[in-house]
């Protein structure tokens, strides 16, 4: 019946980003997004359970630097979620960075991903990726559905702040 | 209607395999509340013993699988009535709730000054005339109405005349979609543009219409339409309010508490986006995702089935009925839902009474429409209200049992 | 607690014999809303199943039946909360519809003068807050607060301090019966005494209350008296809103429509008698009905049993956290219904997210209590909260998780 | 369960009083109150279904003289009934004499039973009428329930009336 279905409502969700430096500690740069997007894939098939699935996502929050507590500052901060989760991007060589930082380990575990795949590449290309990936990453099952919709609404919010540099010069 | 299996539609509703009076039930009360299919009880079940959580703000599973399953039903009630988006149904405890959050809401706005027009039709249930009232003591303003025809109906010349008197004025129109005591359908597409022209907001009552009509609020162009639950096969307890969304955003929320508020202090609160600006408080969760499922239930037999179905029905018992010696119907021979009825010298409560003893649930009475019975002379009718699952049978049962009660009363 | 046999209660509940993530559901969100015992489902089952009817003015067989269970259904709660009739039960759609009944109807009385005073205490819910900020707001009354302590509790000495600083002028006291955030029990009938020696009027938000206490309405002499069925074991979209009746008598009606009237006409409308004034159109029948037998549920198991279960379960759970470094408590020790918590440097989220991954549903947040996070300097806590089917194995689980949730996230 | 008892909620039903004439045409005067109503007890067991029961509550209606229209006044009027009732009553040969009238004719059926055993009583025999019978008639299971709270409310009003009159010569 029409019960049972993960397609949660837009607004109360609008939730949970949170960004570090730039580290392409984990992934190499020159990998294109859709190609990070695969790899992403294949790191989270070789997990047993739900427990190191969650373990690998707080450790790669915990591979991101803190933001300074002077730049969590109240444009950052992205209202209506359950954590509290700062933003702002920046362009530099030809390319767009993110800081992000959250309150929440799991919530910075969460946006280190999309770091991962994001950082440094040009508007164009951010605004273009494709996030299909998050439905078949099997994440949404095994994170709490109000994460799995925060993971949507993380992309939409970096997308929006690549917007301001579309057209600068790379 | 050959398409319509209506033997199989019965069987979807429990209570019609029960007896009344020692004889099976002939459920003719579908405009006071509708039965409700096992399709929709199901549902209702199935919530609470596999979902059941409050909404919206929990990380536990069950809260998410609840908040999915409470937005997915917003969702197909948006699509139903095609809205232009969820944003703009907000669930509310029935039609009344409805009607008051507007007429509230309206009040709170300051929109309404004294000497405003707040314009009704006398074929108004009191749901969709008292909170007028209530607003026009409130506020200053003045409470017209749209005389009703011999008929039944409304003339087009009367409502023009009513928009010329009250040019300039005229700040609300409220009307039902269909009759509740008559079954008369008003010609809202029409009315609702000369209002607009006249620069006012329209408020329609969709309670009667929703179980009989495929309603369209973008091509009715309605400003706010409200609905019950109850009436259209799901529980009681939940209804909807559609509005545009720039109107609902334009009024002030009215109950206050938790869910619609963004953020509580004492310095200041702010309130939620819509819809959920004016869902304060848990909602009915069960009764919002039944009313999706007892919508569904009727996509899948089919509206336009089940009206041509229903249909059929009110003019077999017309036909059954003119048989009656002082037989007198009320509202015009295309009539939706109900058919009203009265004989000559007879008191309906009386027949009614008789009626009811052989096992046939009609309603008596004024129908919460007191007015429209002034305007008749009358204190009541007997109505007959007929929902997807009425037969033929139903309808000779119907016919049989109020002759036989006449002859008692005569 | 020999005589409670927890085992039984818990058969009783169809959602516990299912799993959640592969694992049998330990649900201690019950401050949220509240799991369904069979026995209500069954009587919500058997009302559509032979009697659903809409109440009141209906002739027939089943609208009589109906109007029966709902009428007799008030008068269970009635004596449940000892009124002293059952005209002093109002049905609403919940306690934050309640609470708004009353703010609104205040509004409209004309009782509410600018820079009169209304009182809450820092530990009210949402629901009990911005109801009386709106009043405030319509009204130009002021809204005062009085204090917590450090304990999650409220310090006489502070309540007088207010009642003195208000003198005169406080005319509104509205309090929590139970906190929702903490579990904190309000020492009501002294402050409700002081309240009434100031000349003012006390709503009481039960929500957290009636499904713990044995309640008296008059013993307490509490003004108003709102709770929810959901979080009572009934289903969502009903609530009781009790009112001494020459109070209720004085307010205006808030919602108009049906059932709420005496006599509908254009020159002018008189309104019904108590409880039907202030309960417009058709109810949430099966609500009400499914709410007394809910009450009855919980007569049956016995409510003093009831409470001394959960508050073993409570301490229990308490001291089972204790062994976790950092662990910091909120509230008084003698807390009924919740514990709340924080791990020290660990995110209440994150802790929850885990929690909830090993099937335990807790809350996270809030707990639509922003004022009071704020007074403690937190964004939120985890909150257990208990009912009557919670076991010593749901406790011991819950402090497994949790040791396991901060072990990952640290 | 709670659900199926015929126990109404007072105040919606303050239904459904009609008198005429003194008619002591059906029973004869010299019964005490009681015992006119083990007779209808008796008479209404003859009745094999609930038509007859019904028709003979009519004919009883129907053996009343109506209210003549210009005693039809507001201040006889009960209010709140389906059906509209004018009740008054007036103290005559030491006893109480009520008429009333309906526009429905099973209300008036009804009334017409309550007169048959009030009329002519003084008014503390009225006042101290047992109307337990109401319970034992099974009138109620063949009445609707509305009708069947009626009959109380209809002899609570005539109680009503009665009062009036205590303390007055015999
Ligand atoms: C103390 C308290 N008051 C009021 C409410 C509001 O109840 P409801 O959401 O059922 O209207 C709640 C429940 O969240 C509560 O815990
Ligand atoms: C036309 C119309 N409007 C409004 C209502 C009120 O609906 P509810 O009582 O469900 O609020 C009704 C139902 O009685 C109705 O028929």
């Amino acid at each position: 019946m029409l019960i049972v279905s993960l397609k949660l409502w837009k607004k109360e969700w609008k939730c949970c980003a949170d960004t570090p430096q730039y580290s392409h500690v984990l992934l190499p740069l020159k990998m294109t997004i859709n190609e990070r997007q695969e790899q992403l894939l294949k790191d989270l098939s070789l997990f047993q359970d739900w427990t190191e699935r969650y373990e690998y996502v707080i450790s790669l929050g915990r591979q991101l630097n803190e933001m300074p507590p002077e730049s969590k500052t109240e444009d950052k901060l992205i209202e209506g979620c359950q954590s509290q989760v700062w933003l702002e991007a920046y362009f530099e060589d030809g390319g767009v960075h993110y800081r992000a930082d959250s309150d929440s380990q799991i919530t910075k575990g969460m946006i280190a991903l999309f770091i991962h795949f994001l950082d440094g590449e040009s508007p164009e290309n951010i605004l273009t990726a494709d996030f299909a990936f998050i439905e078949k990453t099997g994440l949404k099952e095994h994170l709490a559905p109000t994460r799995a919709n925060a993971l949507n609404l993380m992309a939409i919010q970096m997308k929006q702040r690549a917007l301001d540099f579309t057209g600068a010069p790379d | 209607m050959s398409s319509y299996d209506v033997s199989a539609v019965r069987s979807g509703f429990p209570i019609l395999q029960h007896e009344v009076h020692g004889k099976p039930l002939v459920y003719l009360d579908n405009a006071a509340t509708s039965q409700k299919p096992e399709a929709v009880l199901e549902v209702s079940r199935h919530y609470y013993e596999r979902l059941n959580s409050n909404i919206h703000r929990g990380t536990h599973h069950l809260a998410q699988e609840a908040t999915a399953a409470h937005e997915n039903a917003r969702e197909l009630i948006a699509r139903h009535l095609n809205a232009s988006s969820a944003e703009e149904i907000i669930f509310t405890s029935g039609a009344t709730d409805g009607i008051n959050l507007i007429s509230s809401t309206l009040g709170y706005s300051g929109k309404i000054s004294p000497g405003d027009v707040i314009a009704i039709s006398n074929l108004e249930h009191h749901s969709n005339t008292v909170p007028w009232q209530m607003l026009c003591d409130r506020s200053g303003a003045v409470l017209e109405v749209i005389p009703v025809t011999e008929e039944g109906a409304i003339d087009p010349v009367d409502f023009d005349h009513l928009l010329e008197k009250t040019s300039g004025r005229l700040k609300v129109l409220a009307l039902t979609h269909i009759s509740n005591a008559f079954g008369t359908i008003l010609p809202l597409a029409q009315m609702i543009e000369s209002a607009h022209r006249a620069g006012a907001l329209v408020v329609v009552d969709g309670a009667q219409a929703v179980p009989h009509l495929s309603v369209d609020v973008q091509k009715l162009d309605a400003d706010f339409y409200v609905f019950s639950g109850h009436k259209v096969y799901a529980p009681t307890g939940i209804g909807v309010l559609y509005g545009k969304h720039s109107l609902l955003e334009e009024l002030p929320p009215w109950r206050g508490g938790g869910e619609m508020i963004r953020k509580v202090s004492y310095d200041g609160t702010t309130f939620n986006d819509l819809p959920y600006k004016f869902e304060a408080g848990t909602p009915n969760i069960e009764g919002a995702i039944a009313l999706a499922a007892a919508l569904n239930f009727l996509n899948e037999l089919g509206l336009q089935n089940v009206s041509n179905h229903e249909n059929a029905m009110i003019r077999r018992a017309a036909d059954a009925l003119t048989s009656i010696r002082g037989l007198i119907l009320y509202g015009p021979s295309d009539r939706s839902g109900s058919l009203s009825f009265n004989i000559d010298g007879i008191h309906h409560y009386d027949l009614g009474t008789l009626v009811d003893k052989m096992g046939i649930a009609v309603r008596t009475g004024h129908h919460c429409c007191q007015p429209l019975m002034t305007r008749f002379g009358i204190t009541g009718t007997l109505r007959a209200s007929f929902g997807c699952f009425n037969n033929e049978e139903d309808v000779d049962r119907l016919a049989e049992a109020v002759e036989k009660g006449v002859e008692m009363l005569r």
